[in-house]
């Protein structure tokens, strides 16, 4: 596997010199060292918070380090901005979205460097852009303003973006977790090419199976130190999660449970102009039903519309065996249904608020007796800091401190933190580390196990499988395929989400 | 979740004290202006003299900490100036109206609950234009700006609509009268301050106020009635002009189409120079208090000495509030 | 006579004079097409210099007015628009606030700025017996301002040197600035005998500002402009306002009047027609109070 | 995991054909006002009346195409009207003063660059407050506001600043005049916004002021110089205060301390009646200046018109402006 073998290379491409990085009093960084051989894949690895984005921001030039050197090369660089560190070659994709929203694609992918002279040339712009996404497999009228994209579509435009900037070492962090598994593949056929033609690469992701199958060598950062760096080859994902969190892991998918014959939750006839159509099903307490399809299917609008966050019609809703009719997210949490956000940073958490309001936003009904306890609300942050594993270094800190997995975790505690019946939860893995994914696993189970009704949205169909009772197969806005026992298998999922296999006479659309 | 425990929350890290410190910005700027204003005429310290510029900070005060509410909601309100003529002229004609059957306190009972309907409902007007008809809260209150003012001047046929004599004094204690020796219209703006801080940061309303200039998808997506928010502040600010309408009306006892041009530009004003961002999301309520405070202390000062020319006493006026801002953010950041 | 088209362009009701211009601009109108059936009068008011002149190219453009009274926002910005006007033969005639180039004009109607400054003076000066503190609220900063302001001290100066004029501030034609400039003045200064507050509005929150602050030692208050409530009181004899100076919003109707006779008739309308401020006391007060006006 | 190819995202991506379509809003308002107009008076269609119109919508709208670029950098301007006002005071004593020597045109045209020199300079000083001083746009411009118009008082002590008889007449044909035909405001007014609009869209500096608005934090990382963007942005907006005063002083050839007052409502009024978001990030000059006809149009109808009392001209105001916000976000959305 092991292909580039930068590492016998004499000079480093990169070299970390005792890089520390203290924000106020809290060091987050101490004293990395390690080396990235010139035409490496070279991937870094940690649990949320280890402090990887702040290593590569510092590399991109983004933020200065607290102490120590960084070795370009073989020469000891200072970059004061990221224009100084492109000058040079580094060229870093953010794992937050770095886009200006009110600017088209093309624009977006030429900011800072426009072509043409004293007028653009938008033309050539435009269509380098599609080639730049276009080396990606992805075809978007590079005129689209970036905010009536996607997620995963953002994710593929800040990949183009940094593409189109020639680099000589291209920094990707997270660059994946947004992504299909296809998208996925393209991206890495890219990746290698890169390679080839002499580019280091340095990866960070979460997802270790991607680790496995693409890098040369692997750095592990735990709690700001190196705990190793060396080779890739031969390190299994499980070797590499044990090294991440310091211990033997176990098993990564808990037992399913059972689900009752209580029903949680049952929509019927749900239409969702554009998006979805006569969309039925039955979700019982107790269940973990997943919701598989292609980027696109709908899923994502298909809850939305659920919850009255877009226009919509519906024949039925009920809650616990009680007709509901919901039309807003308010009249849904009364209800007792929830749902988190594939989107963190646009719709999910207040990232320049602090903690504390951010956890209790859903709940402030339990703090207001009739003022506001600030202190029983800082108890539950203090709880659900516990809880949910979020690593911060003080309380009193705005969201956007937090490393990106432990925001998802606020997130996923504010829902939470609402007690209710049946949770949806879009893409709740999205940028989290093996361990925590883990407990977000064992959670999940513990919610169904205690009664709840559990609906999982995810692009990663390996956790659907280890996770879900039950799968149904969203295709164009419709349920194409409704998956339990033997037929949880990927082949089944894909046939059903491709089309290739169309949904049998469909056992709940009559009715009740 | 089990995880080494050397890796939890460190909760007593301290405070972030100095940036509590540095955030006193305004606080110094009325500081400053006070000795210098002191130095320039020892006036300015007696109690009467003080006591005079916070009577009439309480106007653009209250008007102000409705609008430290709605500029954190990540609105605007244009129409403070205009609305509060259009309440004091149709409070002074419904109080004449009635006045004629004699009773002095109902009347005035009534003709303030009615002024106080008449803040609300324009409120509800703003915010249900802005809320539900997704209009630019600039626009709309500059619309109703215009209207609000024109409504009075036909009411007024152009001239002043006045209070008629008896009503005149039996009001005028709300002005000029004391409560324990602080005057009337002070421990109402203490009152309204303090109200508006408790709302602000100890109320489910204030937070999520906060929340949606933060972000409104955030604040939707957690499940927060962000319309019926919106409309509630526009109707905080609406009601904020009222009463401060009924502390203006027994002042001078009449309203015209003049009354209240440009104390839109003067709240606002407060509310920024107080340390709240005019993109909305945080905010402060004592902040705003001392915004007007020097807003008001820069003219009282201008008045009490002759050191510059009359024709640049709007120049002083910028300078200070620049100056103050440039402090406040030095401190800030 | 041929139909005759008047337009009359007047500031908007924004304060209290301003509002009687529009009230007897508005009352002269429906006087006038009574009186003369093929005579046709728009009434027309502007927020500013800028609107004014915009106003007058709509009459002509429009309205095809023939003869244009009007009471300039401002004596210089409309000099040119109104002579565009009488180049194209309108008959023009202006109201108070002269243009700087007489030439721009057929006719002029005014209201007497110096004057109202000179009797103020004198008034001031020989109530006080050549002797005393005085402080000056101003308008707002405008030539007439300038020119009353220059009378009145210019009286001062020559005819009572024993007047001290303490301080002036702007308070902007307006009452509540009447109130805060004055509230302040008694602060600042331990003895005033009078006060010259130039118009009535100002002169309304001067004497609120009195009367809180309890003091006994001004003897009198002088505003300016002929407000009813203060004829009113100075008919009642209040203690404070003992005397007003008449500048009158109903110029305005003398100019209607005269404009349309001579449109009318053909009769010659005199080049220029001073309506002079006279001071009004307890004797005369009666000859000066409008209750219908809303000044 | 091999998947077949129709994963892809979407790449049929549906041109935004209807949102083009709907953000016509601002021109059907117009239209919609002229079908009115020409209703109540047949007249309001005559090529001098709508000449009348545009000549005069030049003042406000060269005014609000600077602040489109204000508007959709982020920031505001509030000091425009006042800013005018010391320009052309500025500048007739500056022509005065050299035209007792004679020589009209170039008296005239130093008069101009001065003017021009005045404006930019001071849109560096916002800009600079702004950009590197980092204080809230609404309070530098308020500040400068205030001391602009204060100034100019100054320098005209109270009264009124006039330009001598020759030099007005030498001046006029730059108001009166015509070009091919056309009013010469109007070809100005034309050629500001044409290159408004190729700035704005098609070239560097266009585009960064978008981005900035957009997402400041983003342009920074792109290598954006924030600051220099920003300071040049107010110093368009004062260019073309300064453009709009050239035109303004031929015409009524004087200023005093009440010239321009609220022109900053109604160009930021122009500005987003256009559709351009108070928020900044995206704008369009095209929005503006048919916003800006739109507003003087309002004007022209209540004077060609007796239909609605005199008083309540301010409230037909209002009432359309909010009207036309309205029509044009219920097509945008
Ligand atoms: N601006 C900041 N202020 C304070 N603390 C910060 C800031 N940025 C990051 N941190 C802290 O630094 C630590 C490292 O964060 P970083 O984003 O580098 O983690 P990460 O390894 O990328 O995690 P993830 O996998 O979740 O993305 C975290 O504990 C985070 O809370
Ligand atoms: N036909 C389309 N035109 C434009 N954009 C599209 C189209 N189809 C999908 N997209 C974009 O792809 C995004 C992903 O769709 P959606 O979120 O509904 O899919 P999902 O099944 O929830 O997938 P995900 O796994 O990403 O959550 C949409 O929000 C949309 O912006
Ligand atoms: O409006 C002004 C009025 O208030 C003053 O008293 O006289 C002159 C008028 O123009
Ligand atoms: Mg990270
Ligand atoms: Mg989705």
């Amino acid at each position: 596997m092991v292909t580039g073998g930068g590492h016998l290379t004499a000079v480093p491409a990169v070299a970390f010199r005792s890089v520390t990085k203290a924000f106020g009093p809290v060091e987050v960084l101490h004293g990395v060292t390690f080396d990235i051989g010139s035409g490496e894949i070279h991937a870094l690895i940690g649990e949320n918070g280890a402090g990887k984005s702040t290593l590569m921001k510092i590399l991109g030039g983004y933020q200065p380090q607290s102490s120590g050197e960084i070795v370009l090369d073989g020469q000891p660089v200072t970059f004061r901005s990221s224009r100084e560190a492109e000058a040079q070659g580094v060229v870093l994709i953010h794992q937050e979205f770095n886009l200006a929203d009110d600017l088209s694609v093309a624009q977006n992918v030429f900011l800072g460097r426009e072509l043409g002279g004293a007028l653009l040339d938008d033309t050539g712009m435009n269509r380098q852009a599609q080639a730049a996404l276009a080396r990606l497999d992805v075809q978007l009228d590079p005129r689209m303003r970036v905010r009536d994209l996607s997620v995963p579509q953002k994710q593929l435009v800040e990949i183009a973006k940094a593409l189109s900037r020639n680099a000589r070492v291209l920094v990707m962090d997270e660059p994946t977790a947004t992504l299909t598994r296809r998208e996925t593949d393209v991206l890495f056929a890219l990746i290698r090419r890169l390679r080839d033609d002499g580019v280091t690469v340095l990866y960070i992701s979460h997802k270790l199976d991607e680790v496995q199958a693409l890098a040369d060598a692997v750095t592990v950062l735990r709690d700001g130190a190196v705990v190793f760096s060396g080779p890739a080859a031969g390190r299994t994902p499980h070797d590499l999660a044990n090294l991440m969190v310091g211990r033997e892991l176990e098993e990564m998918f808990p037992d399913k449970g059972r689900p009752t014959r209580t029903e949680a939750l049952h929509v019927g006839g749900l239409d969702v102009p554009g998006w979805a159509h006569d969309i039925t099903f039955t979700l019982q307490a107790g269940e973990v039903l997943g919701f598989a399809g292609l980027v696109g299917a709908g899923r994502t609008e298909l809850f939305e519309g659920l919850l009255g966050l877009r226009r919509h019609t519906v024949r039925q809703v009920r809650v616990a065996g009680r007709p509901t009719r919901i039309d807003s997210p308010g009249r849904a949490a009364r209800a007792g249904v929830v749902y988190l956000s594939e989107d963190r940073k646009g719709k999910g958490l207040l990232v320049n608020a602090l903690l504390r309001p951010n956890l209790t936003l859903m709940t402030l009904q339990q703090y207001a007796r009739p003022l506001l306890d600030i202190r029983a609300e800082t108890r539950a942050l203090e709880r659900a800091v516990t809880t949910y594993g979020v690593r911060t270094g003080r309380l009193d800190v705005p969201a956007s401190a937090l490393s990106g997995g432990n925001q998802q975790k606020l997130a996923l505690a504010r829902i939470l933190e609402v007690d209710p019946d049946v949770i949806v939860l879009d893409e709740p893995t999205r940028g989290v580390d093996v361990g925590a994914k883990r407990e977000i696993y064992l959670l999940i189970q513990a919610l169904a196990q205690a009664g709840k009704g559990v609906i999982v949205i995810s692009s990663e169909l390996t956790e659907l499988l280890g996770l879900c009772q039950r799968l149904l197969v969203v295709r164009e806005g419709r349920v194409a395929g409704d998956l339990s026992g033997d037929e949880l298998t990927e082949q089944e999922v894909i046939q059903y989400a491709t089309g290739l296999k169309a949904r049998a006479p469909a056992l709940e659309a009559a009715p009740r | 979740m089990t995880e080494p425990s050397a890796r939890t929350v460190n909760p007593t890290a301290r405070p972030p004290l100095l940036s509590r410190l540095g955030s006193l910005g305004p606080l110094l700027g009325l500081l400053a202006l006070m000795i210098v204003a002191t130095a320039l005429n020892s006036d300015f310290l007696t109690v009467s003299n003080l006591s005079n510029v916070l009577t009439r900070a309480s106007f653009i005060g209250i008007i102000a900490v409705g609008a430290t509410f709605v500029i954190i909601s990540g609105g605007i309100d244009l129409s403070v100036g205009s609305m509060a003529a259009l309440i004091a002229g149709s409070m002074i004609l419904i109080m004449n109206a009635l006045g004629g059957t004699g009773g002095g306190a109902g009347v005035i009972a009534v003709g303030m609950l009615c002024a106080l309907a008449i803040g609300a409902g324009a409120g509800l007007l703003h915010g249900t234009f802005i809320a539900r008809g997704r209009i630019e809260p600039f626009i709309v209150t500059l619309g109703t700006l215009g209207i609000y003012r024109a409504v009075l001047t036909y009411l007024s046929e152009g001239g002043s609509i006045s209070l008629n004599n008896t009503l005149s004094d039996a009001y005028s204690p709300v002005y000029y009268g004391k409560l324990l020796g602080v005057p009337v219209p002070i421990v109402i703006f203490a009152v309204v301050a303090l109200l508006g801080g408790l709302i602000l940061n100890r109320t489910r309303y204030g937070r999520y106020v906060q929340a949606i200039g933060s972000n409104e998808q955030v604040a939707r997506y957690a499940a927060v009635d962000v319309n019926r928010v919106k409309v509630i502040t526009y109707m905080i600010q609406g009601i904020c002009v009222a009463l401060a309408t009924l502390l203006y009306v027994p002042r001078l006892g009449s309203a015209s189409p003049s009354t209240g041009i440009l104390w839109e530009l003067e709240a606002i004003a407060a509310v920024i120079i107080g340390g709240t961002a005019l993109k909305g999301g945080s905010g402060r309520i004592w902040g705003t208090v001392v915004g007007a405070m020097l807003l008001l202390s820069i003219e009282n000062v201008l008045n009490l000495t002759s050191v510059i020319s009359v024709y640049l006493n709007a120049a002083v006026q910028g300078v200070v509030i620049i100056v103050v801002a440039f402090l406040q953010r030095g401190k800030r950041s | 006579q041929t139909k005759q088209v008047m337009g009359v362009s007047i500031p908007s009701a924004d304060h209290g004079w301003t509002g009687g211009v529009v009230y007897w601009a508005n009352e002269t109108k429906k006087e006038l097409e009574k009186m003369y059936p093929g005579l046709t009068v728009i009434v027309k008011t502007a927020k500013d210099a800028n609107e004014q002149a915009n106003q007058i190219q709509d009459m002509l453009t429009v309205n095809k007015i023939n003869a244009l009274v009007i009471l300039p926002q401002e004596s210089a910005p409309l000099t040119r628009p109104v002579a565009n006007l009488k180049n194209k033969g309108v008959f023009t005639v202006v109201v108070d606030r002269a243009l700087t180039d007489p030439k721009a004009q057929d006719a002029y109607v005014a209201g007497d700025n110096p004057g109202l400054g000179r009797v103020s003076g004198e008034y001031v000066g020989k109530t006080l017996g050549g002797k005393g503190n005085v402080v000056v609220l101003r308008g707002i900063a405008t030539v007439i301002d300038n020119q009353r302001v220059d009378a009145f001290e210019k009286v001062m100066k020559d005819k009572y040197p024993g007047i001290k004029i303490l301080d002036k501030q702007y308070a902007n034609w307006n009452r509540d600035d009447g109130f805060k400039v004055m509230q302040d003045y008694l602060t600042r200064f331990p003895k005033i005998d009078a006060v010259w507050a130039q118009d009535d509005d100002i002169a309304v929150g001067v004497l609120k500002a009195i009367e809180q602050a309890g003091r006994k030692d001004i003897k009198f208050v002088l505003g300016g402009a002929g407000m009813k409530e203060m004829i009113k009181k100075v008919q009642d004899g209040d203690p404070l306002i003992t005397a007003d100076v008449t500048y009158p919003p109903n110029m305005i109707r003398d100019a209607m009047l005269l404009t349309a006779k001579s449109r009318m008739t053909g009769a010659a309308m005199p080049k220029t027609t001073i309506i002079p401020s006279v001071l009004v006391t307890k004797a005369n007060a009666a000859k000066y109070y409008f209750p219908n006006s809303p000044f």
